[in-house]
C-alpha cells in the first residue's frame, strides 16, 4: 500500500494526537477542532495514549502514518521523543502541526501557540502578586519538567519575579499532569514551606488538584492560588474563594485554529514559512511568525464575575 | 495440572490458530494492516519486549520470577542519558548502561539464591528500588540530544529492508536461546530445576549458581533493552518503559509457560509475542479505543491457563464415564 | 499383658478391601476387624500396604472395591472429616501439620473450642492442650510455634492431635518411628489407658518388640495382601517375621560370593549435630555393606552427608586413601560417588521427563558436543543400553517415567546412576514399595554390580534384604553405630536387638 | 487490633522455658520491629522538623493511608491463603469512576444507593477472581494480572476521556472524606474499624484460623477436613468488596476522578502487606502487622515531604523497605529454627 495516500488536496483527514486522551482540556480543544472540521467538511478524529507518557505517543504516530491521514495535529509530551516518528510521517507527505506543547521545530511545519509564552509567564506572576500584595514565598506546581510550554512559561515567571523583591520562588514542583501526584505535591509544598503565601500552577490538572487540597486542608484564602485552568473544573473553587482568579486562552479556539492551520497546509495554501497568512473561519486571519509559530492571542482572566459565561 | 502437559502441543497449535486469527482480524479491520510499513512498525514496537521475554522465559522455567525488568530498563536508560549529558563518549555511556543492568540483575540473583528469599518479593522490592534510583539520578529530566547514528539504530531499519535493527538482535538472541534451551544440557538442567528442585540437586545440578546466572542475564538483557529504548525514542527518562514487566510476563505465560516452572517452550512464547503485538496494532489501526487492547490481552492471559485446565477437567469427567474412556484414550494417542 | 475377651460386636470391619494406585496394586482383598478394648497391631514389610489401609480408615483414600462396616453398618468415606465424625482418629505416618501455627492450634485445627460469643476461646484451648501435653511428658508447650519443633516432636504433636478428640477408634501409623524410648513408654501407657476406656486401637509398627509389648492381636500383610491374624499370645516374633517375609531368602537374594578389593571409601568419626554421631567404617571394592536400623536411625543422613547434600560437622572422609572434602553432590559425582535416594518420586526422578532423559540426566554435559548441544543419538543409545541391561518394563525409552510402576521407576533411578560409572554406589531403601518380581531383579542387578567390583552401601529397613544381600552389616540406632556383623554372624534377632538400641554385641 | 496486644500480655504472664519465651517474642517480632522503626523515623524527623509530629500532620499521614489500609486488609486475607490479588487497583479505579459518574448522570441519587452499587461491583469482580483461582485452578498471580488489565480496560471503556469534577458530586458525598467525628476524620475511623473487625474475625473465628491453615499447609488442611476452595473464594470476594468500598471513598476524597485513578496502587498495597510481615508464602502474618506496614510506607512518604527531600527518593525508599522487611523476617526465622535443631540427641 502507498503510505503517502490521502494527501490529495481535496480530502481533509486530520487526526489530533493529544498528550493523553482522557483529559478534559484536550477534549474541549477537540470540540473546537470538530467545529472547524464541520465548517470545512473535513474528517476529524482524536487518538492517543491513556497516560501522558512520551513513548506511548510514538505508536500512534506510526499508526496514523500507516493510515495515511492527511495531517497529524499533536501536543508533544516530549519534544524529542516524538520527533523521529513525526519526521517519518512528514517524509510520507503527511502534514504535521503541533499545538499546546511544541515538538522539535524540524519535526513539524507549524506550532499553534495558545498564547505568547511571555504574556502568560509574566501575567500569571502579576495576577498572583496582586492577590498576595507583592510579598511572601511562592511556589510553582508544573506538569512534567520536560513539557516545553511549561518550562518556557516558568522561565518568564522567574524573570518577571525580579520586579517583586519581596516575593521569593521557593520551589518548582512537578505533578506530571496527574491528579493524585499533583494533589500530593501540593500537600508536600504546604508541609515543606509553612510560610507559603501563593502557588502558581500553569496546568489545568495541577491547579484543580491544588485547589482541592487547599480546600480540604482548610487553607482556602490563606494560600493564594492561580494558574491555567478550565472554567468547568475550577468553577466551584472560584465561587468558594479558594481561587480568586486564573487564566486560560479559549481552548476551543486553540483546537479550532489548529485544525484550520492543518487544513491550510494540506490544501497547499501554506507551507509553514514565516510571513504566510491563512484565515481560520470565525477567528479571522493569522500570520505565521518566526520558525513556524502561530499565536492564538492573549489569555482570558476568569474570576467570579465572568466565569459563568464560559462552559468548557 | 499434570495431564495438562499432554496438551502443550495442543496449546501451541491453538496459539498458531490465534496468530492467524489475529492476522485475519487485522487485515479485515484495516486495509493498511498488511502494509509492509505497518508490519515493520509492529516489529519496532516489540523491540524491547521481544528481548525481555527471552530472559523472563528462562527465569520462569526454573520456577522463579523477575518483576524488576522494566525498572532495570529505566535505570540503565537513565544512566546512559546522565553520562551522555555529562559529555561521556557514547560507547562509554552504553557500556555503563549495560553494566548497571547486569549489576542490578546480579543483586536480584544474590538476594534470591544467597539469602533464599522468594523472588516474587525480592523483585517486587527491586522493582521499586531500581525505578527509584532512576528517578534519583535524573529526576524528571529527559536527555534527548543523542547523535543521529544512535537514534537510527533504535528507530531505523536495515537499509533497503523494513527490518528494524533491534529486531535483528532479537533474532540472534532467540536463536541462541532456542539452541541452549531446547538443544543443550543447560536447557535440560533448567527444566529439571523447574520440575523438581530437590531431584535436580540430588543429580548434581548447581541450582543456586544457575539461578544467580539467570537473574544476572535478565539484568543484562534489561539493560540492553534500556539502551534500545533510549535509542528508539532518543529520550532517556526515569519513567521509561513503566509497567512493561506486566506485558512481558503476560506474553511469556500466554506462550504456554507454567508460572510454577518446568514447562514451556520458546516457540510458544514467540508466537504469543506476535499475537499480542499484532492484536494491539490491529486494534489501534481500526481506531478502536485504547482500552480494547488491555481487555483483549488480559482475557487471553487468563484463558491461556484456564483453557488447558478446563480441557483436563472435561477429560477427567469423561474418563470417569466409561463410555467415553476409549474415545479419550484414542484422542490422546493421536495427539502424541 | 492382660488377656482380653474379644467382645462380640466389632467396632470396625473391613471386608475384601482393594486399592490400586495407577498400575500398582497397594491392597488386594484384605480384611481387618477392630474390636473395642483391644490393641490390634498391623505389621508388614515396606510397601505391604499398611499406610494405604490406614488412609482408607482415615477417609483419605476411597477403596476401589470392598466394604467398610462401622458398628456393622456399611459406610463409604469420601473425606477425612467424615471419618472424624465417626470417631475415627488417625496418626499418619508422616506428620501433616501447620508449620506457621502453634502447637495448640495444630491440635485443635477445625475444632477450636468456642466461648460464649462463639469466638475461639484461646485461654481454654491453651490450658487444655498444655494438660494434654503434660500427659505425654513433652519438652514444649501449647504455645510453641510448630515450625521450631524437631520431626520427633512433631510426631508427638500428631499424637496429641489424635488423642485430643474423644475417639472410639485410634489408628496409629508408625507413631514411634522417630521417638525416643522414654517418649515411647509415655505413649504406650496412654494407649493402655485408652484401651481401658474401650477404645479400639490399630497400631502399625516395624518394631516387633513394641508390638509384642503392647498388642493384643497381630495382623500381618505382605505385598498388599492379607497373610495371617491371631492373638499375640499365640504368636512368636520368629513366626511373625516368617509370615512377613514368607519366602526362602536364599532364592530371593542371590548374592554372589565376591573377592573384596582395596578399600574404596573410609569414614572416620563422622558427626552431624542432631542427626548422627561418630560414624566410622570402610567399604571395599566388590563389597556390599548393609546399613540396618529403624526408620529415623540416621542412615539417610549419613549417606546424604557422604554425597555432599548436608555438611558433616566433623570427621574425615577418605576416597582411595585420599582425604576429600565433599561440599556438593556435583563434587561427589566427580569423585565417583553415586546415591540412589530414599524417596525416588521426590528425590530421584523428573516424572515429567521420558525414561531416556532421566537415565542420562547425570551425564548430559558429558554427552554434549560443541556449544553444549546434546548428542541425541548418543543419548538414545546409552539409554537404550541400560534400558535393556536392567530389563526395564515399559513401552520404550521415550515413555514418561510418571506412568511407570514403582519397581521400574526404581530401575530407572539405578540406571541413571550407573551411567556415571561410579566407584561407590549408595542405595537408600532401593526396594521400598517395589513389587516382589522387580525386587528380585533389583537384587540381582545389585549383586552383579558388586561382582563387577563396585563398592556398595545398602541402606534398608527390611532385615531379610540386608541379611541376604550384605557381606557385612552395620546397625545404627539413634544416630550411632551400635553393632557390626559379618554375613555369617548376622541373624534377625541380633540385628534387631542392636537396631532397637539394646545390648551392643559385635565382632 | 487491641486484642493482638492483649494476647501478647497474656503470653507474657506464663513463661515456661527460656527457649519458648524467645520464640514467643519472635512470634511478635514483626509488629514490634515495625513499631520500633516507626518510632525511629518519628524521632529522627521530629528533631529537625518538629512539625512532623504536629497533630495535623499525623492526621495527614493517617488520612493518606486510610483508603489504602482498607484495601490492604483484603489483600492480607488473600495473601494469607498463599495467593495474591493484583487487580485491587483496577477495582478501585473502576468503582471510583462509576460511583462518581452515577452522581453526574443521576443528580440527586442517594449516596446509600451509590455505595451499595459500588460495593456490589467490587464484590462481583472479586467473585470472578475467586472463581477463576479456586475452581478454575488458575494461579492467583496469573488471574489477577489478567483481571488487572481487564478491569482497568473496562474502566477506560466507561470513563473514556470523561472526568468527574468536584462539582459533579454532592458535597454530602465529599464529606465522607472530610467529615470528622470527635475531631478524628471519618476515613481513619472507617479504616480502623474495618481493620479491627477483620483482625478479630481472623483471630477469633474458626474460619479465620482455617485461613491460616490453608496458607500454611494445604495438604494438611485437606486432611483436617477444611474446604480450601470455598475459603479462597471467600477471601477474594472480601478483597474485591473492600477494594470496591475503597473506590467509593477514593471518589469522595479525590473528587476529581478520571480513568487513571489509583493506577499502579496494587504494588503499594502488596508492599504494605509484605513490609507488614505477612508471608508471601501464606500462613503467617497479622492484620495489625499489615496496617503498620501501610502506615510505615505512608510515614516515609510524609517524612520525605517534610524534610523537603525530592519525592524522587520515595520509590527507592519503598523498595529498600520491602527488601529489608523480608530479609529480617527470613533471617530471624532461620535463627529461630537453628536454635532448636540441636535440641535432640
Ligand atoms: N499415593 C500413592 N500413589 C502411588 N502409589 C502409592 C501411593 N501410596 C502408596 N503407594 C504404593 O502402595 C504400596 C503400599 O504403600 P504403603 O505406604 O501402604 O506401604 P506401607 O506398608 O505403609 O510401607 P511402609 O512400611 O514403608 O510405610 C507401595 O507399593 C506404594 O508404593
Ligand atoms: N519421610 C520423612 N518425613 C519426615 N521425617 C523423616 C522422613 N524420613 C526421615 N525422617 C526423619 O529424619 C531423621 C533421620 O531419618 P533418616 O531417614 O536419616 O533415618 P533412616 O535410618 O534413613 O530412616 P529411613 O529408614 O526412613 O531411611 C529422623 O528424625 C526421621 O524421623
Ligand atoms: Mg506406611
Ligand atoms: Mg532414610
Amino acid at each position: 500500500g502507498s503510505g503517502g495516500g490521502g494527501t490529495t488536496a481535496a480530502t481533509l483527514n486530520i487526526a489530533f494526537l493529544p498528550k493523553a486522551v482522557n483529559n478534559p482540556y484536550f477534549d474541549s480543544a477537540a470540540a473546537g477542532a470538530q467545529k472547524a472540521a464541520a465548517e470545512l467538511k473535513g474528517q476529524f478524529k482524536q487518538v492517543g495514549p491513556s497516560d501522558a507518557v512520551a513513548s506511548e505517543q510514538v505508536p500512534y504516530i506510526q499508526t496514523l502514518t500507516t493510515q495515511g491521514v492527511s495531517a497529524i495535529v499533536i501536543s508533544a509530551d516530549d519534544a524529542n521523543a516524538v520527533a523521529p516518528a513525526l519526521k517519518q510521517a512528514m517524509a510520507k507527505g503527511i502534514k504535521v502541526v503541533s499545538y499546546d506543547s511544541d515538538t522539535a521545530p524540524d519535526a513539524r511545519a507549524i506550532f499553534i501557540n495558545q498564547a505568547s509564552t511571555e504574556d502568560i509567564g509574566r501575567s500569571e506572576v502579576d495576577v498572583l502578586a496582586s492577590q498576595i500584595n507583592n510579598t511572601g514565598q511562592i511556589a510553582i506546581l508544573s506538569a512534567t519538567s520536560t513539557a516545553t510550554n511549561q518550562n518556557a512559561w516558568i522561565g518568564f515567571m522567574q524573570d518577571e519575579l525580579k520586579k517583586f523583591p519581596n516575593m521569593s520562588l521557593v520551589k518548582i514542583a512537578y505533578g506530571n499532569d496527574d491528579d493524585q501526584t499533583s494533589y500530593n505535591e501540593t500537600q508536600a509544598l504546604v508541609q515543606a514551606y509553612p510560610d507559603l503565601k501563593g502557588i502558581i500552577s500553569p496546568t489545568t490538572v495541577g491547579i484543580a488538584a491544588a485547589a482541592r487540597y487547599l480546600k480540604t486542608a482548610g487553607l482556602s484564602g490563606k494560600i493564594a492560588l492561580t494558574g491555567l485552568g478550565t472554567p468547568n473544573s475550577l468553577r466551584s473553587y472560584v465561587k468558594d474563594g479558594t481561587i480568586k482568579g486564573f487564566e486560560l486562552w479559549d481552548v476551543g479556539h486553540l483546537g479550532y485554529l489548529a485544525y484550520y492551520a492543518a487544513a491550510a497546509l494540506v490544501q497547499g495554501k501554506i507551507t509553514g514559512k514565516q510571513g504566510e497568512t491563512f484565515t481560520a473561519g470565525t477567528l479571522g486571519t493569522f500570520t505565521i511568525g518566526a520558525n513556524g509559530v502561530v499565536l492564538l492571542g492573549p489569555p482570558t482572566v476568569f474570576d467570579a464575575n465572568n466565569i459563568d459565561q464560559f462552559n468548557f | 495440572m499434570r495431564r495438562a502437559i499432554r496438551l502443550i502441543s495442543l496449546w501451541e497449535a491453538l496459539l498458531v490458530a490465534l496468530l492467524l486469527g489475529a492476522v485475519v482480524l487485522g487485515s479485515s479491520l484495516s486495509p493498511y494492516f498488511l502494509n509492509s510499513n505497518n508490519l515493520s512498525n509492529v516489529l519496532s514496537d516489540l523491540s524491547e519486549k521481544s528481548l525481555m521475554i527471552l530472559s523472563m522465559l528462562l527465569i520462569i522455567i526454573v520456577g522463579e520470577i523477575d518483576l524488576s525488568v522494566a525498572s532495570i530498563l529505566g535505570l540503565s536508560s537513565v544512566v546512559l542519558g546522565d553520562l551522555w549529558m555529562h559529555n561521556a563518549p557514547l560507547a562509554v555511556c552504553i557500556a555503563a548502561a549495560l553494566a548497571v543492568g547486569t549489576l542490578a540483575g546480579f543483586i536480584n540473583g544474590l538476594l534470591v539464591t544467597a539469602l533464599g528469599l522468594p523472588s516474587l518479593v525480592v523483585t517486587l522490592g527491586t522493582l521499586a528500588l531500581y525505578r527509584g534510583c532512576a528517578y534519583i539520578v535524573l529526576g524528571q529530566l529527559a536527555v534527548s540530544n543523542f547523535p543521529d547514528g544512535f537514534t537510527t539504530f533504535g528507530f531505523g531499519s536495515i537499509p533497503g529492508t523494513l527490518i528494524p535493527w533491534p529486531f535483528v538482535i532479537f533474532v540472534v538472541l532467540a536463536v541462541i536461546v532456542i539452541l541452549v534451551l531446547h538443544g543443550s544440557w543447560i536447557g535440560r538442567q533448567l527444566y529439571t530445576i523447574g520440575n523438581n528442585q530437590v531431584a535436580a540437586r540430588f543429580a548434581g545440578i548447581r541450582v543456586a549458581r544457575i539461578k544467580l546466572i539467570l537473574f544476572t542475564i535478565s539484568g543484562f538483557i534489561s539493560g540492553l533493552a534500556g539502551v534500545i529504548f533510549t535509542a528508539r525514542f532518543s529520550s532517556a527518562r526515569a519513567d521509561n518503559a513503566l509497567g512493561f514487566e506486566l506485558d512481558v510476563i503476560t506474553i511469556v505465560l500466554l506462550g504456554g509457560v507454567s508460572i510454577f516452572g518446568g514447562r514451556g517452550t520458546l516457540p510458544g512464547v514467540i508466537i504469543a509475542l506476535f499475537v499480542v503485538g499484532i492484536l494491539r496494532n490491529a486494534v489501534a489501526l481500526a481506531d478502536f479505543p485504547t482500552e480494547t487492547q488491555s481487555i483483549i490481552v488480559g482475557g487471553l492471559l487468563v484463558l491461556s491457563v484456564l483453557g488447558p485446565n478446563a480441557i483436563v477437567r472435561l477429560q477427567n469427567w469423561l474418563t470417569r464415564k466409561r463410555v467415553f474412556a476409549t474415545l479419550i484414550t484414542y484422542v490422546q494417542r493421536s495427539r502424541t | 499383658m492382660d488377656v482380653t475377651h474379644a467382645p462380640t460386636h466389632p467396632l470396625i470391619e473391613l471386608r475384601d478391601i482393594t486399592k490400586h494406585f495407577g498400575g500398582a496394586q497397594a491392597l488386594r482383598e484384605v480384611h481387618l476387624t477392630l474390636y473395642p478394648h483391644e490393641v490390634h497391631a498391623l505389621v508388614g514389610e515396606n510397601g505391604a500396604g499398611k499406610s494405604t489401609l490406614v488412609k482408607i480408615l482415615a477417609g483419605v483414600h476411597t477403596p476401589d472395591a470392598g466394604t467398610m462396616l462401622v458398628d456393622s453398618t456399611p459406610v463409604v468415606l469420601h473425606a477425612p472429616n467424615q471419618a472424624q465424625r465417626l470417631g475415627i482418629s488417625v496418626i499418619h505416618q508422616h506428620p501433616t501439620l501447620f508449620p506457621d501455627l502453634d502447637v495448640a492450634e495444630n491440635v485443635f485445627m477445625g475444632r477450636h473450642p468456642l466461648g460464649p460469643l462463639g469466638q475461639v476461646d484461646w485461654k481454654r484451648m491453651y490450658s487444655s492442650v498444655d494438660a494434654l501435653l503434660a500427659t505425654l511428658g513433652v519438652q514444649f508447650t501449647a504455645r510453641t510455634p510448630l515450625r521450631s519443633l524437631s520431626v520427633a516432636d512433631q510426631q508427638l504433636v500428631e499424637i496429641a492431635k489424635a488423642l485430643n478428640v474423644r475417639a472410639r477408634v485410634l489408628v496409629m501409623d508408625e507413631p514411634t518411628a522417630s521417638l525416643s524410648s522414654r517418649e515411647v513408654t509415655e505413649l504406650f501407657s496412654i494407649v493402655r489407658r485408652l484401651r481401658e476406656q474401650n477404645v479400639a486401637i490399630l497400631f502399625v509398627s516395624h518394631r516387633l518388640e513394641e508390638i509384642f509389648e503392647l498388642a493384643d492381636r497381630i495382623t500381618i500383610f505382605r505385598d498388599g495382601g492379607f497373610v495371617f491374624s491371631a492373638p499375640t499370645a499365640e504368636l512368636t516374633p520368629d513366626a511373625v517375621i516368617r509370615y512377613m517375609v514368607g519366602r526362602e531368602m536364599a532364592t530371593l537374594f542371590p548374592k554372589q560370593a565376591t573377592t573384596l578389593g582395596a578399600a574404596v571409601l573410609s569414614v572416620k568419626h563422622l558427626s552431624r549435630a542432631g542427626k548422627f554421631r561418630d560414624i566410622s567404617f570402610e567399604v571395599h571394592q566388590g563389597e556390599i555393606l548393609g546399613l540396618a536400623g529403624l526408620v529415623g536411625a540416621g542412615r539417610t543422613e549419613v549417606a546424604q552427608a557422604l554425597f555432599g547434600i548436608d555438611r558433616p560437622d566433623n570427621g574425615e572422609i577418605q576416597l582411595g586413601g585420599e582425604p576429600v572434602q565433599i561440599d556438593s553432590p556435583a563434587k561427589a559425582m566427580q569423585l565417583g560417588l553415586a546415591y540412589v535416594p530414599e524417596d525416588r518420586l521426590t528425590q530421584g526422578l523428573i516424572l515429567e521427563f521420558p525414561i531416556r532423559s532421566n537415565i542420562t540426566s547425570p551425564i548430559w554435559q558429558k554427552i554434549s558436543r560443541w556449544f553444549g548441544l546434546l548428542d541425541f543419538a548418543r543419548e538414545r543409545s546409552i539409554a537404550q543400553d541400560f534400558f535393556q541391561r536392567l530389563s526395564i518394563r515399559a513401552q520404550g525409552i521415550n515413555q514418561r517415567t510418571q506412568s511407570l510402576s514403582g519397581g521400574n521407576q526404581q530401575k530407572v533411578v539405578l540406571a541413571k546412576w550407573l551411567t556415571t560409572k561410579p566407584k561407590l554406589l549408595m542405595l537408600d531403601e532401593p526396594t521400598r514399595g517395589v513389587d516382589i518380581g522387580a525386587k528380585a531383579e533389583v537384587h540381582r542387578i545389585v549383586s552383579d554390580l558388586a561382582a563387577e567390583g563396585l563398592a556398595i552401601i545398602l541402606i534398608s529397613s527390611e532385615l531379610p534384604e540386608v541379611l541376604g544381600m550384605a557381606d557385612r552389616i552395620l546397625v545404627m540406632h539413634e544416630g550411632r553405630i551400635t553393632a557390626e556383623f559379618d554375613r555369617a554372624a548376622a541373624t534377625q534377632e541380633n540385628v534387631m536387638t542392636a537396631a532397637t538400641g539394646q545390648v551392643t554385641h559385635g565382632n | 487490633m487491641v486484642t493482638e496486644t492483649m494476647t501478647t500480655e497474656q503470653e507474657g504472664q506464663r513463661a515456661p522455658s527460656a527457649v519458648i519465651r524467645v520464640t514467643r517474642r519472635v512470634g511478635q517480632v514483626r509488629e514490634l520491629g515495625l513499631l520500633v522503626v516507626l518510632l525511629l523515623i518519628f524521632v529522627g524527623v521530629a528533631v529537625p522538623e518538629p512539625r512532623f509530629v504536629a497533630v495535623n500532620n499525623l492526621r495527614d499521614i493517617l488520612l493518606s493511608v486510610a483508603i489504602i489500609a482498607i484495601v490492604v486488609v483484603g489483600e492480607t486475607l488473600v495473601v494469607l491463603t498463599r495467593n495474591v490479588d493484583l487487580s485491587v487497583s483496577a477495582i478501585i479505579g473502576l468503582v471510583a469512576f462509576v460511583s462518581g459518574d452515577l452522581f453526574k448522570q443521576h443528580p440527586g441519587i442517594s449516596i446509600a444507593v451509590v455505595i451499595a452499587i459500588g460495593c456490589a461491583i467490587g464484590l462481583g469482580l472479586g467473585l470472578l477472581n475467586g472463581l477463576l483461582v479456586s475452581y478454575g485452578g488458575v494461579p492467583a498471580i496469573v488471574v489477577t494480572l489478567g483481571t488487572l488489565y481487564i478491569y482497568r480496560g473496562l474502566d477506560y471503556a466507561i470513563a473514556g476521556g470523561k472526568q468527574i469534577n468536584a462539582f459533579d458530586v454532592p458535597d454530602r458525598f465529599l464529606n465522607l472524606a472530610s467529615d470528622t467525628v470527635l475531631g478524628i476524620p471519618l476515613l481513619i475511623i472507617l479504616a480502623a474499624v474495618i481493620a479491627a473487625i477483620f483482625a478479630l474475625l481472623l483471630r477469633y473465628t474458626r474460619l479465620g484460623r482455617q485461613v491460616y491453615a490453608i496458607g500454611s499447609n494445604p495438604e494438611a488442611a485437606r486432611l483436617a477436613g477444611i474446604q480450601r476452595n470455598r475459603l479462597v473464594l471467600l477471601t477474594f470476594v472480601i478483597s474485591g468488596l473492600l477494594s470496591g468500598f475503597a473506590g467509593i471513598l477514593w471518589a469522595a476524597r479525590f473528587a476529581t476522578v478520571d480513568a487513571n485513578a489509583a493506577t499502579g496502587l496494587e504494588l503499594l498495597v502488596v508492599a504494605s502487606v509484605v513490609v507488614g510481615g505477612v508471608s508471601i508464602l501464606g500462613g503467617s502474618g497479622t492484620i495489625l502487622g499489615a496496617m503498620l506496614g501501610a502506615i510505615l510506607l505512608a510515614t516515609i512518604q510524609d517524612a520525605l515531604n517534610i524534610l523537603n527531600i525530592s519525592p524522587f527518593w520515595l520509590q527507592a525508599f519503598y523498595g529498600a523497605a520491602i527488601l529489608l522487611a523480608v530479609m529480617l523476617d527470613t533471617l530471624i526465622m532461620r535463627r529461630l529454627q537453628r536454635s532448636y535443631l540441636t535440641r535432640r540427641l
